[in-house]
């Protein structure tokens, strides 16, 4: 049985990834599940300099999920290569940097930087919808998007991932300018930008207002977009969007990812990555299916 | 450091003390690592509402955990109905928990008000039966108030007069001429404010326990943080993690 | 205490109407709720002439709500005059009809029609994620919608409140656009455009593929959008989305509704509607709130 | 027809009556109204999961509904744990029924495959045990089928040949030459397509009951509709609402 897929020519020995911010840099969840079986571990967004993120209420459930307005906090390249990076070093699992910046010259620096460290890929957050300057805007245009893309590749030495918003009228419009730009991969979903208001106390429940919506709630909105830019380009999808589960992750890859990430979920279910590798294994057991590549994409 | 997990652990008991407030024993192998200040998350059955609830620590015996909560939404009003036997998922043991050897052989005071009541149990058994315990609640309708007799010296206060000091557990302090070599504190915000001044001008150490809005509950999502005077060694900002780095502070570290 | 509110000089005796497409034209839930105690019936879009809407399956649940893809079926405007709205005539409540259309001339056409009849307000449906002549496209781009806004406008005798896509990249801009287009309100949030995948049958769970989300877990945008909207534009906003209860009801109007609509509720509780409006007077009384028009974007 | 309406139901009993089946009673004063071919929709408590689940009704006595179901997703799974004294959260009573008249005094044959087989029990009682029951099950693992010998002739098919006729419900009457002057039938799709052709060849009228997912399950919605053959009176179109006129139809009525 093949579980193994490949992006961008990095071999993933599962589909399971982390999405980023839900996971940390994995020290936190080392303590729940074993790091080494997830395909790769995608870190919480890092800048050129610490970032110290919004001001608290920056969570809140809603139904079937949760708000969130962290503002990217990070402690900022240095400290992360230093720290983060050395901490992942120990497991056999792929890496991927999740960077973001408020301008192309700060995504530059942080790329630059870990030109030569020991990273499998990149991905680029041009869609934290919880960050003022810059960010959302990348992920919004498609004109912009492909400009950030091709200079962000220009200076990249590992494949780049483009994660995508999407709060956009057409997903796979903004998946073509991703492509086009010389993306190696792009992911999706990130967040669905949402508000919820304390009736009782007349008051914003997150101090940024509005915050990114993750948790099964969004998963049909995440499950159709992946379907869409999937079948609107030819590099490789990682799906993401509410799941909780193998079946879910399934429903992803079906749907057109090349592998998954698994978000939210850890919160709710700090064993989930790992339960959903071995999810996984077990439908592709049960239904007689060699090789998990057989599913990406098997639904038209 | 026990590694954290999550479980379906068992009741096995509970009753309403309180208007609104719940006494529950959880029978847990977490307790043989659990100490004051610490909390656990109780994650709700009800598939609407998904992150766990972070509830303090009130007591800990060999084979189990005490938490003493106030409803306030809809997760804690389904814990309020389980009954002996039923089965609760929890995770933990979670946070740092108070500094329990800073408070042995000192005056050690300790503030609860409201909510932030329980967890001062579990620190006054720690601590010999030899602090103080000043608990504030709103009105006659106290809770774990025989439990603190027979662990502190206790002393109320109530915010209508009815029991004790009329006030909070800082008017009844000065009142009542309480002298502390150290304060250990959790409630609401407005109380720790006035507790971190009350300390630095009495330049006395004051560990507060804080809440705030949580999401893993183990330090990974940053939602639940708090501003510190200095860079946090973890953030390289000016935030720690409640969830993690706390929930208990040194005052004074502390931009409230 | 004071529970209505005024649309384009159109008084509801309150804010509760019901979402188009949810309530047919209200005869089925008059087994369970009395009408008359409605601020409005907003019925289920009629078009110029009989439409068969979509193969089965046209609904499935989804986590906290569903997907549908009924793709508009109605019996015309002919059938709809002489059999619905005679029916509605019997109470005490006003009426909103839903016009789609898969051209303009359509939507004209049924408008030119309701013009004697005795109805409240139009509610021009250019939003429906179902139907793929047209209607979408209307509803996801602002250029699109302001003209198609000012040409139903033109022949419309009754206010007339555009409907608008919660599946673009700027709300502002579409509820905008739809003001410059001269509609006396707008209304959102339509369906979110979602997918489910059955991945033991390998197909998708609707015959259309992709169907409109609602149910409360759609409800976190819905808010947002509705807040961004109504922050646009100085014509009334009715909010919906995934309402469930009063709270939720007066969520979206502290946000900015001026109205709110109640939809897969319905199918949730058939007495939501009027039990919606039973908290609202309640939530009144407990809070002091004198005229629930105070409340009408309250949080800013 | 009375009013519809949702109600909180008493569970009378349950019991696991075949691999993934499950025969419950609900004790409601829907009863007063149900008959043959009606349905019920049954809400799940689980908050993820919030649409009703049509579920047939087997038997109606003076007090409550039988239901007999398979767990086919989250929604059934939950009401199979229900137990005697539980609540269930119903909405009724749904659907026109068949049309019983139709069968009396006549070679009435009622055609059950699986889970279509429930219905037809209220449908014999109906009939005052005069007509021909023919129930297709997967194998021997049989249901109902005591009640059904109890208020019918029955002919039992199984597809893998363990019990009865080796094949579906029309190789039985085929077989064992069941003649009828009008049929009633409910099960999957590939079934009823087959006795609408067989009807059809007979020149004798056959009523189906269709299945199809449903959001509202009172007609509004317009979710849950089947091909006809001419412009049906409330569509205008070539579609009718299952829920509301259905779930029985002639079948020469339908465009299957």
């Amino acid at each position: 049985m093949n579980t193994s897929v490949t992006i961008a020519g990095v071999n993933l020995k599962n589909p399971v990834m982390t999405g980023s911010g839900t996971f940390g840099s994995g020290m936190e969840y080392s303590d729940f599940v074993d790091l080494n079986r997830l395909g790769a571990v995608v870190t919480k967004g890092v800048a050129n300099v610490p970032w110290p993120g919004n001001p608290t209420p920056r969570v809140v459930e809603v139904y079937g999920g949760m708000l969130n307005a962290i503002g990217l906090q990070n402690p900022g390249i240095d400290v992360f290569m230093e720290r983060d990076l050395a901490f992942l070093k120990q497991f056999d699992t792929k890496v991927i940097v999740n960077v973001c910046g408020k301008t192309v010259e700060q995504y530059v620096e942080v790329v630059e930087k870990l030109a030569d460290s020991d990273v499998a890929m990149l991905e680029i957050n041009v869609s934290c919808p919880n960050v003022k300057e810059g960010a959302i805007a990348f992920g919004q245009d498609a004109k912009c998007l492909f400009d950030v893309t091709k200079e962000i590749k220009a200076k990249a030495k590992q494949p780049i991932i483009m994660k995508l918003s999407p709060n956009v009228t057409n997903i796979a419009e903004m998946a073509k300018a991703a492509e086009a730009g010389g993306a190696d991969a792009i992911s999706l979903i990130n967040t669905l930008t949402g508000m919820k208001i304390d009736i009782y106390r007349r008051k914003f429940a997150l101090a940024n207002k509005t915050g990114g919506m993750s948790g099964p709630a969004i998963k049909p909105v995440a499950v159709r977009m992946v379907y869409q830019a999937s079948h609107a380009v030819q590099i490789p999808v990682i799906g993401m969007g509410g799941i909780q589960n193998a079946e879910d992750a399934i429903e992803f890859m079906m749907a057109g990812a090349t592998a998954i990430s698994v978000g939210a979920a850890n919160f709710i279910n700090p064993y989930a990555t790992v339960e959903i590798v071995e999810g996984i294994e077990q439908f592709m057991k049960e239904q007689n299916i060699a090789d998990i590549r057989d599913i990406i994409g098997c639904i038209e | 450091m026990e590694q954290k997990k999550k479980q379906v652990a068992i009741v096995r008991s509970q009753e309403k003390i309180a208007e609104g407030i719940f006494d529950m024993w959880i029978q847990t192998d977490l307790a043989k690592t659990a100490h004051a200040g610490q909390f656990i998350g109780v994650y709700p059955k009800d598939k609407s509402t998904l992150l766990p609830r972070p509830i303090s620590i009130c007591q800990v015996d060999e084979e189990g955990l005490r938490i003493v909560y106030r409803i306030a939404g809809k997760g804690t009003a389904e814990f309020s109905t389980y009954q002996k036997g039923d089965t609760i998922t929890i995770l933990g043991v979670l946070g740092n928990g108070f500094p329990v050897e800073q408070g042995t052989g000192k005056k050690a005071v300790l503030l609860g008000g409201g909510i932030g009541i329980p967890p001062m149990l579990q620190l006054a058994k720690a601590l010999g039966g030899q602090a103080t315990v000043v608990a504030g609640y709103r009105n006659q309708d106290l809770f774990l108030e025989k439990d603190l007799k027979e662990n502190s010296t206790l002393v109320i206060a109530t915010e209508d007069g009815s029991v004790g000091t009329k006030g909070n557990v800082l008017t009844a302090m000065k009142e009542q001429n309480i002298d502390a070599d150290v304060i250990f504190a959790c409630g609401p915000m407005p109380m720790l404010k006035a507790i971190k001044t009350y300390a630095e001008e009495k330049n006395i150490p004051a560990y507060v326990s804080l809440e705030e809005r949580m999401a893993c509950g183990v330090g990974a999502c940053l939602g639940c943080v708090c501003k510190t005077k200095e860079v946090d060694h973890h953030s390289h900002v000016n935030n720690a993690r409640i969830c993690t780095d706390g929930p208990v502070f040194l005052a004074s570290d502390l931009d409230l």
